[in-house]
């Protein structure tokens, strides 16, 4: 599957010197990397570091407002002086795309067979029953075994998965040469990304692609591409075959985006001594959930959305659930902090249930458990000042005089690793890093014992979450806090939780200490789970990596 | 098959919430009319040269029951309302059925022609807002209809009769029912919702452009015009299904300026004379009418959508994006 | 004349509204008006002096104190549903007019001297005799007033919810209806037997238009425009401004004079300050009637000289009595305690000379003058503030609302001795003036006017009232009323006017 | 009238966007700024009396003298429109305010308060919507009276719908967003969540609607006034001002003059309603 990394390759697609810039503000610059025949690079980096800008411009897609410079040469031709008119052939024929967000890549009023035959179209074929014996080939040839039923579907009616699939589908279909993928997984479940992933590098290899994978993940790009090209702010840090990037980066960037790849470190935040005395604990858990069950009836059918599942947590420690999406996760914690009513079973915090109180009574025991949402973008009231926000459950709970309060919210601020200045500041100003410390304050001032944590940091870039992550385990060692935490990416879990849950379509499918399920997955959904983590190559990588020895053995195991 | 069953549930709920509409519309406008005290018996023949005392309009009243307590009166409309008895008109001695029934053509036609012209010219202008090149003046065309929407409509009906009537004579406005005035009464009345149409049209068509799966449907080189008409255009283009249907009742109250400056008759003014003279039954059989038709258009509208839109027609489904999805990847287990 | 009688042609007439319905009596408006004088046919037709003339009535016979009246009807005259207009259908028609069907929602004609009024006997099948408790003398130009139009049987007995079906209200008319559309256009086409037209029209046979088409077009402006653009032959009631424009395209106005009262206002003397003669006369004096002609009006208004109109037989000159003074004005409110306040308005003992003036809003013009006399007012220090209401607004507002003094009238006439009828509550009068009975002199003249017996010796009371009236200044004309003012094409010869100025078409042709 | 769909954000909001005006609006709200000075001080910017006229100068053409003409008592015709804005802005201001405070709160409590009420409220919009605009104001007018003051009135009570509407859609998205659910996690009570988060949020599309609202109500108030419901003379609203001038085909400027201020006023509020939207 890997080719070996040759020099000696023609250039398919070469960028020169390449700027661009919007209005007066330059978002690449000077960038210059080539993809060879046959080969896939990788270009890495933060968000809003340009990525998806060069993969526009070398699709030709770049807004009018959009200024160039520098050259992209594709066989002998500069694409950015070609006329649309020029271009547009080249589009899908020679250079195929596929989008980053795979439910909104798609016209939602039009069938998958519709997009299809606009593609099949490029292929010159005779009729459109040669058209759709060749898009009917492709469905297959993605994975998707029901090709009429895909080719009759409106884009709502699959799955992100299935609708990724079809993008790609759509992308090989005209047997372009090179494929510009951003981001394509993206947005999907680690499970999925996999067989993506998978998917992306078998067709390379059949159709003699290249392709130009973007993404934001490292160890991804690590694990994909032939070569690397880390961008930052709009400027090329470094550029390698994967493997030296990857081992021995020779930028600060490079390094500091290796060290927050949670996969690379599992034990970055998880001392030694922490570890020792992890596993249940002893003594009254702090929180007990027994045979919980909770179905929704959407209509024309029930959803078992958790299904008797069963998991206590002592004080001061951190469980973790995963599974893929739609497992059940938020449903549970919800359930948890008495939002919802489980249909069945019971769930007691600090030895009071949590279910069937008074209004007034429920609001008591959520001072001692707070709730951190998975995306910061919408959990904070745009209209209100960050200020605000932060002492809202104080003002409500009416604790303390003025003064204590506002103390409290510098404290709050200022323990999440937040400057004073941005108290003033609307969250349409804070970045997503900024505002999800936010929410984070605004759950801490009530000092309660217990945080909810429903994957607050899957919105957020690598580096930022290292640094959410961070600032979580440094109160949970000044406050002695519990942490139930909900997350589907399993090497921030490793990271984190001393206890982990493995749900799967709402039920409990294995439970234990971290490092047990980690390294002796009993059930193979969890096995699976686990080798959906991209961890680069492993091979290359076992000597200079202990962590990833360890990840290496579970896959082999 | 299960949301077929959801969906024809759907239909006789919003069907019966429409009736119960349709009946407040007329116990509302009742209730409204009868704000003023007096009555127009009493208005109609105490005209100065009748020389009339209240003693010799009594029985008339009387007769017409407008000397019981309001409650009753309405108790008695409203059980005729619903046999569909709409009553006599108190100025014209005629029954409102027939009134409305002749009036109801002649708006109806001026409304669907003056839509047409919406529709067109909406359609017109989007389109060319998206592929005239700007220096043909698409930043202009595209404050057209800004501009248009605050043009009073009766500035609008004056000027295209004062120029195509009399000046060119392209119409005769004693014969409003013809051809070419039929259509100039249309384009008063169809200018203002056209415009609204048009900016919605233009907004959306603008949105799409932004959309990611344009930009998608671009990388596979297709033409400038199978982006436009598939990718820009129809998606665009559904929601104007709920303009027109919302747009109709502001044709059968722009009726009202319109019939007056071409000289039609029609619901518009029928209701005019009928409020001139606080003709009762003729006011409120015109106000349910029309609640009625916009009520029904709307809820044609709401059930013909998620026919046009797929998105809505598995609209209570949940969201389980990835429960049909096989665990495991049949093909690389395979290999 | 009838040399130069072109046969065939027809004309549209374009009026500002037809939706009063067809029904009877009262229901009958000034424009249905238009439109049932060429369909229907009357007993008399009355001129513009007020004189009746023979029509279905070839003759009549009054006894001494007018309280008994013979009617010998024309024969041969038929509906036009082929039923005989006799004397048994004349009954009929009297017996409506004076007491309407209350069973079936029709009220009794306004005008018709109903208090009196005592039935009518079929003497033979073309002569009727029409009965009175008291000497009646408005009876007979009664008759040729535009509501008292003689119907078929049948008509008279519809239903309630037909009474409005212009297809079944059937006159015996010269023009017969070919199709109608409610409150928009009726269409009349010519009927080929009609042979019995009024005296005063020098025709005879069916008339000479082939077919008239009456249409509704609501916007006066437009009804010019139309009449400009040769869309239209004849429109009724076009603004007075517009007259001069559209004469100069070679169009002619009509303005055929009506009997009745000329336009002003009665004064209510219990509203506040106008029980003093000197603000009354004040204002009598601080209209400046020749402004308003020239501003609003054109030449075919004339000047008010009494408050009844010129062509009233009974009216006479008063025009001394109607100077514009301002000085005058000034002088007698000074001597009366009002003197000008900062705002330019006259106060006494606190109380400034304000008041609300409410335009009538059956008169288009109304308007227009009143915001002149608004204006006109102020000059002598009295504050008006002019209020422009609809009908239902204004019955609310202006009827039995002794604060607004002064009340606009606008009514016509075919007898004079409404006069009388208008001074005091006397026999359920008018009472225009508010003072009930309370009023010697106005009760020994109204009921002079109702007793008398003979024309003459009513003329010279109603000399007496009118000269009373205006000295006391308890009615304040301002112009002549133009009830109904035409503007056609000049081709439109032979059209007569009756005296309430309601067109007939009979005899009308168009030159070529 | 107008119908309000939601359309698709047109542009992309930067940070510093508020500040970024663009020129037109800076036009209209100077236009707007003008015409609410004529209302406030017109004797500043009228030479002549607008209600009493010299009747030997009636009907005169647009000059130097008087811009937009007399009319048929001689009263200078802009400075009539310079009186009358003062009645103008504010009977549309009123017929604003009463779909605001009515449909707002309509919308509001059906939007929050689920249930019976919800039902019945939902429905009472229902029908306000279904009867059209233009009709319903006219019913309304006739049986109160003619009068600016009610034709206003009306004119508000026939904008309570689509106020309504908008505050309960608003509402709607705003009870069930996340910020909502969590400030109930905070401790916050059901009047907190209404007074301190949906109402804040719900306020910039209301008062975009408003302003443009502003502008509709203008036109069905002119509307209303050309069908004769209006203000009786001297008054000088805009509306009352085309109304009477249409009788004089022959003078064109009495309906064009005031037209063109109502056209200018309305565009101007248009557009800046369209830029507190965006
Ligand atoms: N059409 C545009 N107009 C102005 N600025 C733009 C435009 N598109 C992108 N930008 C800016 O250019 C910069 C680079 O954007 P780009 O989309 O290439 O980032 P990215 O690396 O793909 O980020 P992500 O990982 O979030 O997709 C960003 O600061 C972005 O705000
Ligand atoms: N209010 C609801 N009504 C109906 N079905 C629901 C509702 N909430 C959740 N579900 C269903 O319950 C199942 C579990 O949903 P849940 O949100 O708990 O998953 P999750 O594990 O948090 O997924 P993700 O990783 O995507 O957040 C899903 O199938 C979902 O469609
Ligand atoms: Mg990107
Ligand atoms: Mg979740």
């Amino acid at each position: 599957m890997n080719m070996p990394y040759t020099i000696d390759l023609p250039d398919l697609l070469h960028v020169e010197g390449l700027s661009v810039s919007y209005g007066g503000e330059t978002v690449v610059q000077n960038a210059s990397f080539a993809l060879k025949k046959g080969q896939a690079l990788a270009l890495i980096g933060e968000s809003g570091s340009g990525k998806s800008t060069i993969a526009k411009a070398v699709l030709g897609l770049l807004p009018e407002t959009a200024r160039t410079a520098g050259r992209i040469s594709f066989k002998d031709r500069n694409l950015l002086e070609l006329s649309d008119r020029v271009f547009r052939p080249l589009r899908g024929r020679s250079i195929g795309f596929v989008p980053q967000d795979p439910q909104n890549a798609l016209n939602p009023v039009r069938t998958i067979g519709a997009h299809a035959h606009e593609s099949a179209r490029l292929l010159d074929l005779s009729g459109r029953t040669a058209e759709r014996t060749a898009i009917f080939e492709t469905l297959e040839l993605v994975g998707l075994s029901e090709p009429e039923r895909i080719y009759r579907s409106y884009p709502h009616e699959l799955s992100g998965g299935m609708l990724q699939r079809v993008l790609i589908g759509l992308a090989v279909l005209p047997r372009p040469e090179v494929i510009v993928a951003d981001e394509p997984t993206s947005a999907l479940d680690v499970t999925i990304q996999k067989r993506i992933l998978d998917l992306l590098s078998r067709l390379r290899s059949s159709l003699d692609l290249s392709l130009l994978l973007i993404t934001h993940d490292l160890a991804l790009a690590a694990e994909r591409a032939d070569s690397v090209v880390v961008l930052k702010g709009g400027e090329v840090q470094e550029t390698g075959p994967s493997s030296r990037v990857f081992l021995k980066p020779s930028s600060d960037y490079t390094r500091k985006l290796q060290n927050d790849v949670p996969s690379l470190n599992p034990f970055r935040f998880r001392t030694a001594e922490r570890r020792a005395n992890a596993g249940e604990g002893t003594g009254d858990p702090f929180i007990r959930v027994q045979s919980v069950s909770r179905i929704f009836d959407t209509g024309d059918r029930q959803v078992r959305a958790v299904d008797d599942v069963s998991f206590s947590l002592q004080s001061g420690r951190t469980h973790a659930l995963v599974g893929e999406s739609g497992s059940g996760k938020t449903t549970l914690a919800r359930l948890l902090l008495g939002l919802d009513t489980p249909d069945s079973g019971a769930i007691t915090v600090n030895g009071q249930r949590v279910h069937g109180r008074s209004t007034s009574a429920l609001r008591d025991l959520r001072r001692d458990l707070q709730l951190v949402y998975q995306n910061p973008f919408t959990s904070l009231d745009p209209t209100w000042k960050v200020k605000s926000i932060v002492r809202e459950p104080l003002d409500r709970y009416a604790i303390g005089s003025r003064q204590e309060r506002d103390e409290r919210v510098h404290e709050a601020i200022s323990a999440v690793g937040l400057s004073e200045d941005l108290l003033r500041r609307r969250p349409a100003a804070l970045s997503g890093g900024q505002r999800q410390r936010v929410a984070i304050a605004r759950a801490l001032t009530l000092r309660p014992k217990m945080l909810v944590l429903d994957e607050p940091t899957s919105a957020l870039d690598v580096t930022v979450q290292a640094g959410i992550v961070e600032a979580l385990f440094a109160l949970q060692e000044r406050f002695g806090l519990t942490y139930l935490f909900v997350s589907h990416d399993l090497s921030l879990v490793r990271q984190v939780a001393d206890t982990v849950s493995v749900l799967r379509h709402g039920r409990l499918i294995e439970q234990g200490p971290v490092d047990q399920i980690f390294e002796n997955p009993a059930e193979p959904y969890t096995r699976l789970l686990l080798e959906s983590i991209p961890a680069a190559n492993a091979a290359q990588s076992a000597a200079a990596q202990p962590g990833y020895a360890r990840l290496s053995l579970v896959k082999t195991a | 098959m299960n949301h077929r069953s959801n969906y024809i549930g759907y239909a006789i709920a919003r069907l019966a919430q429409s009736i119960v509409v349709i009946a407040l519309a007329y116990t509302f406008t009742f209730l409204i009319i009868n704000v003023l005290p007096g009555d127009p018996i009493t208005n109609m023949l105490l005209d100065p040269e009748n020389g009339f005392s209240p003693a010799d309009i009594e029985p008339i009243i009387a007769y017409y029951g407008l000397d019981k307590p309001v409650l009753e009166q309405l108790w008695i409309a409203l059980s005729r309302f619903v046999v569909g008895d709409l009553g006599i008109s108190l100025r014209s001695n005629l029954p409102v059925s027939g009134l409305v029934l002749s009036a109801l053509p002649s708006t109806l036609v001026l409304a669907l022609s003056a839509l047409a012209v919406a529709l067109v010219v909406a359609f017109l202008l989007a389109f060319a807002s998206q592929n005239l090149p700007p220096r043909y003046g698409q930043g202009l065309l595209r404050l057209l209809p800004a501009a248009s929407l605050s043009v009073p409509a009766f500035i609008i009906g004056i000027f295209l009769i004062q120029i195509f009537a009399f000046q060119f004579g392209l119409f005769r406005i004693t014969s409003p029912n013809s051809f070419a005035a039929t259509a100039f009464a249309a384009i008063a009345l169809g200018i203002p919702v056209s415009a609204q149409i048009a900016e919605v049209l233009i907004a959306n068509l603008d949105h799409e452009a932004r959309q990611e799966y344009f930009s998608v449907a671009r990388s596979r080189g297709l033409s400038r015009f199978e982006l436009f008409a598939h990718h820009q255009f129809r998606p665009s283009s559904l929601p104007v299904v709920t303009m027109i249907a919302l747009a109709i009742g502001e044709l059968l109250g722009g009726s009202l300026i319109t019939e007056s400056i071409f000289g039609r008759t029609g619901i518009g003014s029928l209701v005019q004379g009928a409020v001139s003279s606080q003709d009762y039954p003729v006011i409120q059989a015109v106000v349910s009418l029309a609640a009625a038709v916009f009520v029904i258009v709307n809820l044609i509208a709401d059930l013909v959508y998620p026919l046009l839109d797929p998105r809505l027609r598995t609209r209570n489904r949940g969201r389980e994006p990835l429960a049909d999805e096989p665990l495991v990847d049949t093909e690389a287990v395979a290999k | 004349q009838d040399t130069k009688r072109n046969p065939g042609g027809e004309i549209t007439f374009l009026l500002a509204s037809l939706d009063s319905g067809w029904s009877l009596n009262e229901k009958v408006d000034i424009y249905t008006g238009q439109v049932w004088g060429q369909i229907a046919d009357k007993l008399l037709h009355v001129n513009e002096k007020g004189e009746p003339t023979p029509w279905i009535a070839e003759n009549w016979d009054v006894n001494d104190d007018y309280s008994s009246f013979v009617l010998h009807l024309k024969k041969g005259v038929t509906f036009s549903d082929g039923t005989p207009l006799d004397a048994a259908a004349v009954a009929a028609n009297i017996d409506i007019w004076a007491k309407g069907d209350p069973e079936r929602g029709i009220g009794r004609l306004g005008l018709f001297p109903s208090s009196t009024y005592t039935g009518t006997d079929v003497v033979d099948d073309h002569t009727v005799r029409v009965n009175f408790s008291t000497p009646t003398l408005s009876f007979l130009p009664t008759l040729g007033y535009h509501k008292t139009l003689l119907r078929s049987p049948a008509s008279l007995n519809l239903k309630p919810e037909e009474l409005g079906n212009l297809s079944k209200q059937i006159g015996s008319g010269p023009f017969v209806v070919e199709s109608w559309r409610e409150g928009d256009n009726v269409v009349l086409r010519k009927r080929p037997d009609y042979d019995w037209g009024p005296a005063a029209i020098d025709h005879s046979g069916p008339a000479s238009l082939d077919k008239i088409t009456f249409k509704v077009v609501k916007e006066a402006a437009l009804r010019g425009s139309a009449l400009e653009a040769g869309q239209a032959d004849v429109a009724l009631n076009i603004p007075p401004h517009e007259l001069a424009g559209l004469r100069g395209k070679g169009l002619t106005v009509v303005a055929p004079p009506s009997l009745g009262f000329v336009s002003g206002f009665r004064v209510n003397t219990k509203a506040p300050h106008f029980s003093e003669l000197a603000v009354r006369q004040a204002i009598q004096h601080g209209i400046n009637r020749q402004e308003i002609l020239d501003t609003v009006f054109t030449e075919d208004w004339g000047p008010a000289k009494s408050f009844l109109e010129a062509n009233v037989p009974e009216a006479g000159d008063f025009s001394s009595l109607l100077t514009y003074d301002p000085e005058k004005s000034k002088r007698l409110l000074e001597e009366a305690g009002w003197v000008v306040g900062d705002d330019g308005i006259r106060t006494k003992d606190g109380q400034k000379l304000r008041f609300n003036l409410y335009a009538s809003p059956w008169v288009s013009t109304s308007k227009q003058v009143d915001e002149l006399i608004v204006q006109q007012l102020r000059e002598i220090g009295v504050g008006v503030t002019l209020n422009v209401v609809d009908i239902a607004t204004f019955n609310a507002r202006v009827r039995n609302n002794d604060t607004v003094p002064l009340v606009e009238i606008s009514r016509s006439f075919l007898d004079a001795g409404v006069a009388g009828r208008v001074l005091t509550d006397l026999h359920g009068g008018d009472n225009w003036f508010n003072y009930d009975q309370t009023n010697e002199k106005l009760n020994a003249f109204a009921n002079a006017v109702d007793n008398a017996d003979n024309y003459e010796k009513r003329a010279e009371i109603l000399n007496d009232v009118q000269q009373h009236v205006l000295e006391q200044a308890l009615f304040i004309p301002t112009t002549q009323l133009i009830q109904r003012l035409f503007v056609q094409s000049p081709k439109l010869k032979g059209d007569v006017y009756s005296g309430a100025a309601y067109p007939l078409y009979y005899g009308a042709w168009l030159e070529p | 009238m107008t119908l309000l769909i939601p359309t698709p954000v047109t542009r992309r909001r930067t940070r510093f966007a508020a500040w970024d005006v663009p020129l037109a609006v800076i036009l209209s709200f100077l236009f707007v700024t003008l015409v609410i000075a004529w209302s406030l001080f017109p004797s500043l910017f009228a030479g002549y009396d607008p209600y009493f006229g010299d009747t030997s100068r009636k009907l005169l053409p647009p000059s130097g003298e008087f811009w937009f003409g007399t009319d048929h008592l001689g009263r200078d015709v802009f400075s009539r429109v310079v009186h009358g804005s003062w009645s103008s802005v504010t009977s549309a201001a009123i017929a604003v305010c009463i779909g605001l405070v009515v449909g707002g709160f309509l919308g509001l409590v059906s939007g929050f308060v689920a249930g019976w009420t919800d039902v019945i409220v939902a429905r009472f919009i229902d029908v306000l919507l279904a009867i059209p605009n233009f009709l319903l104001a006219v019913v309304i007018v006739s049986s109160f009276g003619f009068q600016t003051i009610n034709v206003a009135i009306a004119t508000g009570i026939a904008s309570v719908a689509i106020f309504a509407r908008v505050m309960r859609a608003e509402t709607l998205k705003a009870s069930t967003s996340v910020f909502v659910e969590a400030s109930g996690l905070l401790g916050g009570s059901r009047w907190h969540i209404l007074l301190r988060h949906i109402l804040p949020n719900a306020y910039r599309s209301i008062l975009a609607l408003a302003v443009l609202q502003f502008g509709s109500c203008i036109l069905i108030i002119a509307g209303l006034a050309f069908l004769g419901y209006g203000d009786p003379p001297p008054a000088a609203d805009w509306g009352v001002l085309v109304s009477n001038g249409k009788d004089y085909p022959s003078s064109p400027w009495l309906v064009f003059a005031p037209s063109l201020v109502i056209v200018a006023t309305v565009l101007a509020i248009n557009r800046i309603s369209r830029w507190l939207r965006r």
